[in-house]
């Protein structure tokens, strides 16, 4: 199986929650207030209040069918709003 | 006067805390208020400031000055962006330029609750129908700052999800967004307690009314932080922005100066309408921004709204406006 | 009477703060308190309402209605659980039945908060002894649901880690959750210092009693969004569950009324007693269900008490039942 | 060595540290906090007033020989309160 | 005198939440105050007690006792890190002993504050340069505490990243650390602001006064709690250093007693005096020493002083403190 | 590309940060309020009043050939205050 790591601003967490469910993935995890540094600059907690938020982790482990049709969804998100991710392999326990 | 008036501005407990956020983060210190401590003094204050400018619009109904104020208001945050925009087009493209001036367009919550607690301090008189004209600025400048990015960026790439147009994305985010949305609810409640229930309105008032100052010091204090923490990304953005960013303040409190004549406001809320055209959003129209023109830096709009003309305002603006205000309406001198 | 009796309920600040909070997730906006604001909130309000409790309970004593009344009220907590059983399992299997039941059978703080305001917006007297009522109606319909699921599902599934019974897990949930704990040891905190301290009780008071009715407002905009986001889940749990939502609390009340009236209890009493038996737990039941019950879909024990009953209780339920009460005790109408 | 990931719900916590421990894993991480969607629904922070809770994340980093010890304390927890347990390869750097 | 002085301290509020935490680690109840949630609390009784401070700071000035006090408290911090040193060394290596001879040369706010709510409940008056003597014993503490380290392990693995010297590192923790510069930022700001904004004294006084009492009480619930969770890593810490937890607070309490009496304190300052002599810090120092001193065993120093001085201060210590005040000052019986 | 997992103190963050970018990584992602045991103890939060915070997760996405560049910063910062760090394969989705 696979382990899918995503890492992006919370702003987009709704539409790549969409992405993920459409493609069939058995579940997700998500992780807020993670802070960052990439391509488009650094991103902090500072302006939390202001509702805009820092980033998101989000874990999926998945089947590797599930792969393309995943990709399809996040990457134009990612292509746009900034953001990484990464395939690993896992195992069940 | 002016000298005098900026002296008495400096010394209050809000301006003090936001220098002492301000000296932590030079100095070093590893002073901090966690995510979410700053979000609850905000939610605090916009809920705070709401509900009283409801209670006093109950009182002063929609007659007499209320609603040409609150047009002009809405007006000014239709403009400004307009001719801002074209002042950035100078130095920055359009994605950039666009967001600036929508910045600008809008207001700063906490800028116009220094100013009322400035007015308190100077005893002067001023209306809960600002508030409604505050919380009415946010979504237009919002609006007309996607306007101009259309203007700008005709052939901009599609927006991912969004079908054919994203207009559902952009009024969502202008006109319900938490701030603005907690700001109109809070005053919407403000009038309707005041006009049915008015024996609660005292049990409201040690929560809203008495811990209000004390709040706005504390946030201050995180407000200085974030705001120190921003100077090295002006250095980045350069001088023109710096620039920018103190300038149009004042040319747009000296615009909303004349317009507050023209209204024949008395000197507070002639006062609370040129620091509404004179501050910049960093609150909702950030957020807006981000989600729904990602090509511009945000490092550019929330570093001049939030690392220049923020303090600005509230250091040096407010009092000056109000000696502005003093030599423009002579009455009240 | 009625209806202004629901009017009034419904334009006070705590009941239209709810309504905001509903709104905002109807309408899509971004308003969040996030976690953990609302954890602070609602551990004041425990810390506040068990103080309060504890010095009114330090002035009245133990003499009079005070023991009867809170006998009754346990033995509501063992009864409603067991009647609700009944009529959930003509639709439900073992173990949502009781997780369900356990519910009802306790309490919602927040809802007691909300009728003692109501009161005092309607100038009636209310004992402190209720608050101990309320803190003992909690752990007696965790066991019940207990028992109940024994009942229902003896050959289930041994729990990891548990030696043979797990009675003591359950007996931790039911007697030491963080809710339940911080009620009981702030009503006695509140009898000891009225007792043996009472120069400190005017130092706690502005904080305990001045700032109560602003962070109930404040928590119940959070508790309208949370409600409100239930009422998806709402729709999967079926016109049975959201039927029983309405009725049986009704009835509960209705039970709730007639034993107020037989124990002589006086109007203020009488209501605080009766929104105990309509009332149905969101904090210290679930959690508990969650950890002992993990068979049962949480989203029904949950969307049933916090997306129906408790809205249903603070907007409608608590004037209506003022209404009953004052048809029943006619000296008080 | 390996890495093993466990995402379950805050309240059983306790219970799969004592797993771990038992095992003699020679650390853990916590993290709390963790919102998701798996089998049994999506949990989410809104009723984090009531004491119910979001989900953690458990990571271990522990030799091979490790792991059916740590699956015999785990997966019970995980069959009866739901969760999920993946591992994968991980070197120290 | 002495009993009915200890039972009158702890039948207070902030005393009796402080046993309810205690109580609910014990018996296993799931009750927490989630970060960032006890931070607010410590940040905000920071500012309070630092303004209120200054508020009285610019009332008394800096005459009479005001500067000898000051120097005798810095003298203190300078001087107990160094006997105590000499008494760890018995059992501890360098490293450790350095840290927790820190610890104790340095003070706690939070007992302090609660040394000011006993005095207050006692009627007797205390001065608010007391509030510049706590703020300026954490740094010296911190100071003397690495040239400890530096003496007792010289040949000490150097430190990464650190050229040559750390004292940066050391005088940065010392100075600028978050709990010192908030204190000593809102000391100056109330000094600033009863000077030139008398006004805006009153404004801030419902946040920074009323509300102080109820919030203290709040955070000694979550003390408590983390006091009890220290009391497994006392076990392993060993008899020795529950020993000294106990004893050097109380060698700590009679020499500032007596420093007290010859400065001719009045009795209330006099307390004050005493109890920062007495005190252990478990803010500011362990942050430092955890940075600085990484060999150390925090669990010796936190527990030390979180887990025994602390709880012992705030129930027996401040009033028996007092009692030996009384004896030695006989005026003041 | 590889993963990097690093845990350790947050109070060390800022040097871990500084060490990241001196290895020219292109990015990372910082995980705060993480508690967890190690060979040095068990860290919480409980302490989190007091400045002293708890752990950080730091995630880094990067080539291996920085690898020897982070392995160079970070390790002296592990060896003087603990804290521990793993690499594992990662591809991009
Ligand atoms: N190489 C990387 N490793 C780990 N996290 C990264 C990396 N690059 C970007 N990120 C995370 O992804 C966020 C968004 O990246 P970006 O918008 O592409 O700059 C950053 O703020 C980081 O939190
Ligand atoms: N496939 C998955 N990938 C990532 N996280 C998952 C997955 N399945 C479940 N989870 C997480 O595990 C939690 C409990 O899962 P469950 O109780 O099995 O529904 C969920 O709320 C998610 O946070
Ligand atoms: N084997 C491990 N697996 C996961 N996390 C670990 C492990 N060892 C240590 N940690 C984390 O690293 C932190 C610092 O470890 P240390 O200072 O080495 O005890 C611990 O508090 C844990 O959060
Ligand atoms: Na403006
Ligand atoms: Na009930
Ligand atoms: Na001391």
């Amino acid at each position: 199986m696979k382990r899918v790591d995503l890492i992006l601003s919370e702003r987009e967490l709704d539409a790549v929650i969409k992405a993920i469910e459409a493609a069939e993935a058995p579940g997700y995890s998500v992780m807020r207030h993670v802070t960052g540094k990439g391509p488009h600059g650094s991103v902090s907690e500072a302006m939390d209040f202001s509702g805009l938020g820092a980033n998101a982790h989000v874990i999926v482990f998945c089947e590797t069918g599930i792969l393309p049709k995943l990709r399809e969804g996040i990457q134009p998100l990612l292509d746009y709003y900034g953001g990484v991710a990464y395939v690993s392999e896992a195992e069940p326990l | 006067m002016d000298t005098s008036l900026v002296l008495q501005n400096l010394l209050t407990p809000p301006v003090l805390f936001f220098f002492l956020g301000v000296i932590a983060v030079l100095v070093g210190s590893d002073l901090e208020i966690p995510a979410p401590l700053p979000k609850l003094f905000s939610l605090y204050l916009l809920l705070a400031i709401g509900f009283k400018g409801g209670l006093e619009l109950q009182h002063s109904g929609l007659g007499g000055p209320v609603l040409p104020t609150i047009a002009a208001a809405v007006a000014m945050s239709l403009l400004v962006p307009i001719y801002s925009f074209a002042v950035l087009k100078l130095k920055l493209d359009g994605f950039n330029a666009a967001a600036v001036a929508a910045t600008y367009g809008s207001i700063s919550a906490v800028t116009f609750i220094t100013a009322e607690t400035f007015l308190e301090s100077q005893k002067l008189h001023f209306d809960g129908f600002m508030v409604a004209a505050l919380a009415l600025m946010e979504s237009p400048a919002i609006i007309v700052g996607l306007l101009l990015v259309k203007l700008a960026a005709p052939a901009r790439k599609q927006r991912p999800g969004a079908d054919g147009m994203q207009w559902g994305a952009v009024l969502n985010e202008a006109f319900l967004n938490s701030s603005v949305f907690l700001l109109v609810g809070s005053l919407v409640i403000g009038v309707l307690v005041a006009g049915y229930s008015p024996h609660s309105v005292e049990k409201m008032l040690p929560f809203t009314d008495k811990l209000f100052y004390g709040v706005l010091s504390f946030f201050l204090l995180d407000m200085g932080i974030v705001a120190a923490q921003r100077l090295n990304d002006l250095r980045r953005a350069g001088s023109f922005l710096i620039g920018f960013a103190v300038l149009m303040p004042l040319c747009n409190a000296l615009v909303g100066a004349l317009i507050a004549k023209a209204l024949g406001l008395e000197p507070g809320n002639a006062l609370l309408f040129t620091v509404l055209c004179a501050s910049a959003s960093y609150i909702a129209v950030p957020a807006a921004m981000r989600m729904t023109v990602p090509e511009a830096n945000p490092s550019f709009y929330i570093s001049t709204a939030l690392g220049v003309t923020f303090p600005f305002n509230i250091i040096v603006g407010i009092p000056l406006y109000m000696a502005l205000i003093n030599k423009l309406l002579p009455a009240a001198g």
